[in-house]
């Protein structure tokens, strides 16, 4: 008979695990009992917050989740959609801020690894990772070891897997001091029919634990675990950092892949947060069967473990099956032929019910069903924030603006050298961009292109979120994600097909943040459906805050887009002196939230620049048609500095100056720097200005000729006039100076 | 009729280039297939290359524990007889584990991983897997955490003297800067060496990585087609 | 001048892979006797004589040399001929 | 069972990355008196007992665990406790 906690302890140990009474009540009213210590761990974890979405799911439902190219929508490890001739790709990205803010290496190092289990769960060979992080700022050493541990960690786990990671974003902001975010995102490649669901079926068949050892890492992580009045005898402070092993990880990838490839597998799924717990019960309930595990058959890291111990450790590098008895042998013999350890430590039953024991005893027994699906679900309270009034109506033509070539020429240096602009080679010099032969765009333009071998097609990702844009208008600022991830795409001639998203917010129990929260996947789900793109996977992570104070709202949107023609795909570099310089879309007066207002006047305030869905459509529907018809030399979306900052990083990864005028009636510093959605600058050459123009006059588009390439100065008539060299070099070195604790001078960015 | 000459590509626990040499060899006309570590017979195999990675997730040092795989006595045996064997980044560390290479890798200058495409200066060398002019500079990813090269003066000298300098880092004229042009730290700028006889060759930088015409240039075609011309010239 | 040795491990509890490592690897090679193997760092200091020097070198250890989430380490004194 | 700590350090001549990386990073900290710092591995080994222990971690030293190349070792018995 199962050992109970006492039942005036048992409430108490359930609040000390992160769940509420009610909550605790509801554990009671499922069992008809007092939990056992190991049923109480097991649905706490998987009934918090980062487990059962409790806060976070009925919002969700508003995205929407199909769309012609989807095959697997959310609710797996990972979203899937098909990109023609039988070929699939799996997605998703995840957060692993916590865990980094606390050890950067091993935290980003084991985000990366986490999320890569979920594409090769879903029988897709990983084939590319992003990474999109938030900091504080650099001039702070702590900010800095983050900086470097996390873009260390990313770069040691994926390239030592031999997966590339291709792109990703950065932004240094103070609101992220004291919580940075790691997102990764991880993209595979699969034939359609390989796609595997994480399932238990067939009541006899064995579950097989493959891969690393269990230790006690993870436990204590999230929660506040292990209260000394729980502990039969005190033990020694554990530290919870999991320390990663990609090297078992590929060796997981492997034999996974081998093991599906070969049908010996009924279900395969990863163990990630909650470890067995979470991914048995969910496996269990999406077969709608139960499970009977022995703990003492799982191969122990340390000595003396407890039951509740193995069920809810997280371990790295561990995978779960159920396998038909008959085909057991065979699929070890693969584990072993990759070295991998592997180990029968139980069975798929009919009865519904989870079970764990102990040496044959029971020291766990529920209906496995209840614990991934009968989380309580809750209906936040939300308040729109009162200091949106005083941000929003913020005015940026209230401040003085230079107006003078030179002025606006050491704005632009400035602009060029502030971190969240700079150059991110320092970042990708340090990820193998380039294994498995298919980068054909490299990191360093708008969008990675990864082809798929054997075929013409190719796919376009990238990630973005502007976090300040959300801070001003939640709404707005996640439309603008998905825009700018968009537009990032049809710059390299990919047609969005999918997103991902990584949703960083506060906590949700605080109205306030609750209502940033809501507003954004509002806003999110508003620019998906204007433009018939899905949400095929996605993440949520909440409590995001230190000293009560949360960061910036900040859902990143991870998005892949498809060419149907690899060899279309466009770079954002200049190409040759002479060709014509077309700006599509048209400028506003948008200084609102923008670099320029944060670099020169150090301020985060006014609206930020408005997003006409219909408009940016159009405008991506435009390039998209342009580039499909062969005349697009070049092509990079104005973001953060505004046309300035994306004609002059034209320039500088093209080695070519270039001779224009923006004849918009506004302000100089508006003119160059406002922020205003739905820009794209497009090169062609001089023979196809007509046709590309003829292109562009078939939409509901505005577009003009600026001028041409060439020379060694950026120039654009009465407003600069600067060398690329010079501009090269504040671009280009600003990061490596700046983890190196350097601060820069505007002396050195000036000519010499 | 003639057989094309055949690489066999080798697969420790932890490579992750295998597939890369494969798809590049395969483009260029040859027949290509994995060798297991674990498979001691190499019958048929022209050249065999140990491709980039991670293998034992270079853990205690770069290729320690893969120079002990079965596959690596066939290896050693096949390259005495004066089969060309290749070393490409993991692969060359392997090699100089095994002791068929002269020096050591150690962690890079800086110790930073390093991935970038980087002009490499071809020296008058014995090796057989070069066919290019003295002085010409090619233009090939590197991408690696230890590809410092380090050897003792007097083996350098011995190399210089034996022409086993086959690449050096180079700026992009193909000349050294005073302060060595090595990103990585290596020693006197070296990215790749081969044996005396010239069949044995390991280098940092991946040639494999630009063999496509379709994806990011073609300078690493030389290194494969050089040793096929060689073979097929032998064997014809 | 004086000189100090360091040894950094990871602490108990944290998964050593390279260790582990080396442990499936001696044992291939043939040696059953192996139990385990842990690897760390092995730091020498050389440093100016001054006051509190112990306490400096501690304080470096904190700061730089070792990682305090997740690694431990003992500093001796070095009397040896290096 | 017997336990063992093995130091592996380069060799004199053989330039240290992380020991030059460590020692300009301490300088940059503020720590003026060091002199120079080494940064080698450390290991420790348990095996069981059995006849001539020590030579045979000699040997998986001369094998695997350092690089005669580059680096030299120096075996301990270990009585501590770990
Ligand atoms: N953390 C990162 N990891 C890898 N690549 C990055 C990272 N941050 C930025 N990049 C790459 O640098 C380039 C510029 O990034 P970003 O300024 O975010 O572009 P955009 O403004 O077009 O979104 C892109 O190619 C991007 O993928
Ligand atoms: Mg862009």
């Amino acid at each position: 008979m199962i050992q109970d906690l006492a039942p005036e302890l048992a409430p108490k140990l359930a609040v000390d695990l992160g769940l509420n009474l009610e909550e605790y009540g509801k554990v009671v009213a499922i069992l008809g009992r007092t939990p056992s210590l190991t049923e109480l761990y097991m649905y706490s974890l998987m009934w918090s917050e980062h487990c059962s979405y409790k806060h976070s799911r009925k919002a969700l439902r508003m995205f929407p989740t199909e769309g012609p190219y989807v095959l697997q929508g959310p609710g797996e490890n990972a979203g899937v959609i098909s990109v023609g001739d039988g070929w699939a790709i799996a997605f998703k990205m995840e957060s692993h801020n916590h865990p980094s803010a606390i050890e950067p290496y091993q935290g980003a190092a084991t985000g990366v690894g986490g999320i890569i289990r979920d594409i090769f769960t879903m029988g897709a060979r990983p084939i590319a990772s992003l990474d999109s992080l938030r900091f504080g700022s650099l001039d702070k050493p702590r900010q800095r070891y983050l900086f470097e541990g996390a873009v260390a960690g990313i770069g040691g786990y994926g390239n030592c897997l031999g997966v590339p990671t291709v792109g990703g974003e950065v932004y240094f902001e103070d609101a992220y001091e004291g919580n940075c975010l790691i997102n990764a995102m991880s993209i595979g490649l699969m034939r359609e029919e390989n796609l595997t669901l994480a399932v238990a079926a067939g009541p006899g068949n064995v579950v097989l634990l493959i891969g690393s050892t269990t230790g006690r890492d993870g436990i204590g992580g999230a929660s506040t675990l292990a209260s000394q009045e729980f502990d039969e005898k005190a033990e020694d402070k554990r530290p919870s950092v999991q320390v990663g092993d990609p090297f078992e990880e590929k060796l997981l990838i492997e034999a996974c892949l081998e093991l599906l490839q070969a049908g010996l597998l009924v279900g395969l799924g990863d163990l990630g947060a909650a470890g067995l717990t979470s991914s048995a019960s969910e496996m269990a309930s999406r077969g709608g069967v139960g499970l009977d595990i022995e703990v003492t058959k799982i191969p122990a890291r340390e000595q003396d473990m407890k039951p509740h111990e193995f069920m809810v450790s997280e371990s790295q590098e561990r995978m779960l099956a159920v396998v038909e008895p008959e085909k057991l042998e065979a699929a070890q013999a693969v584990c072993t032929k990759w070295g991998l350890r592997s180990t029968v430590i139980g069975a798929v039953t009919d009865t519904g019910r989870f079970i764990v024991r102990e040496r044959g005893e029971v020291v766990a027994d529920m209906p496995a069903a209840t614990l991934a699906h009968d989380a309580p679900m809750y209906d936040p309270a939300m308040t729109r924030p009162d200091y949106l009034d005083a941000l929003q109506t913020f005015d940026p033509d209230s401040l003085p603006h230079p107006t003078a070539p030179a002025e606006l020429g050491d704005v632009l240096d400035r602009l060029l050298a502030s971190p969240n602009v700079c150059s991110r080679q320092w970042i990708y010099r340090q990820y193998d961009h380039q294994v498995m032969l298919d980068t054909l765009v490299l990191p360093g333009s708008d969008a990675a292109v990864l082809r798929i071998k054997g075929t013409p097609r190719a796919i376009a990702v990238s990630s973005d979120c502007n976090g300040r844009y959300c801070y001003l208008d939640p709404y707005v600022g996640a439309q603008i994600a998905f825009a700018e991830a968009a537009r990032n795409v049809a710059c390299a001639g990919g047609r969005p097909a999918a997103i991902t998203d990584c949703l960083n917010f506060g906590n949700p129990e605080k109205p306030e943040v609750f209502w940033t929260f809501h507003e954004s996947v509002r806003g999110l789900s508003d620019a998906c459906k204007a433009f018939g793109v899905p949400v095929i996977s996605g993440n949520v992570s909440f409590y995001n805050e230190s000293f009560g104070k949360a960061i910036y709202p900040t859902p990143v949107v991870g998005l892949v887009g498809v060419l149907e023609d690899a060899t279309k795909r466009v770079t954002m570099a200049f190409k040759d002196a002479g060709d014509v310089i077309v700006l599509l879309g048209e400028t506003a007066a948008e200084l609102g939230g923008s670099e320029y207002l944060k670099v020169v006047h150090d301020m985060v305030a006014g609206p930020p620049p408005a997003l006409d869905l219909a408009a940016e459509k159009a405008v991506h529907a435009a390039l998209l048609d342009a580039i499909e018809a062969g005349l697009v030399k070049s092509a990079h979306d104005c973001s953060e500095g505004g046309v300035a900052v994306t004609l002059a990083e034209s320039c500088i990864v093209g080695g070519l100056g270039a001779t224009l005028a923006l004849d918009d009636d506004l302000p100089a510093v508006d003119s160059l720097f406002s922020e205003t959605q739905g820009r794209i600058v497009v090169t062609c050459g001089e023979a196809d200005a007509e046709a590309l123009i003829g292109v562009f006059s078939g939409y509901e588009v505005p577009w003009s000729v600026l001028g041409e390439v060439g020379g060694e100065r950026l120039v654009v008539e009465d407003k600069l006039d600067v060398s690329v060299d010079v501009l090269r070099a504040a671009w280009g070195p600003t990061l490596e100076r700046l983890v190196h604790g350097e601060t820069i001078q505007s002396e050195e960015l000036r000519e010499g | 009729m003639r057989r094309a000459v055949k690489f066999g590509v080798v697969i420790f626990p932890g490579s992750n280039c295998e597939q890369d040499v494969i798809h590049a060899t395969r483009l260029l006309g040859y027949q290509s297939e994995y060798i297991w570590h674990g498979d001691t017979d190499l019958r048929g195999f022209d050249a065999i290359v140990l491709p980039g990675g991670f293998s034992y997730g270079d853990y205690i040092r770069t290729g320690a524990v893969a120079r002990f795989s079965p596959v690596m006595a066939e290896v050693a045996r096949f390259a005495e007889k004066g089969g060309p064997v290749l070393g490409v980044c993991n692969g060359f560390q392997i090699l100089t584990e095994a002791h068929m290479l002269p020096g050591a890798l150690l962690r890079n200058r800086g110790l930073k991983f390093i991935c970038e495409t980087v002009p490499l200066r071809v020296e008058r060398s014995a090796c057989q897997w070069v066919d290019l002019a003295e002085g010409a500079v090619v233009n090939i990813p590197i991408n690696h955490n230890e590809g410092n090269y380090i050897c003792d003066a007097e083996t350098l000298a011995r190399m210089e003297d034996k022409g086993q300098i086959v690449l050096r880092y180079c700026e992009p004229d193909g000349t050294r800067a005073p302060g060595g042009s090595a990103p990585n730290g290596a020693f006197d700028d070296i990215a790749g060496v081969c044996n005396e006889r010239g069949n044995v060759f390991g280098l940092m930088p991946h040639p494999e990585r630009v063999c496509d015409a379709d994806a990011n240039g073609t300078d690493g075609r030389p290194f494969f087609t050089s040793i096929a011309a060689l073979l097929a010239g032998l064997a014809g | 001048m004086a000189r100090y040795e360091i040894f950094v491990t990871y602490k108990k509890g944290i998964f050593d892979p390279p260790g582990a490592t080396a442990e499936r690897a001696l044992a291939n090679l043939g040696y059953d006797e192996i139990e385990s193997v842990k690897i760390g760092k092995y730091i020498q200091l050389e440093v100016a004589d001054g006051p509190d020097a112990l306490g400096r070198v501690r304080e470096m250890c904190d700061k730089l040399l070792a990682n305090p989430v997740i690694e431990e380490y003992r500093i001796q004194a070095d009397e040896k001929d290096w």
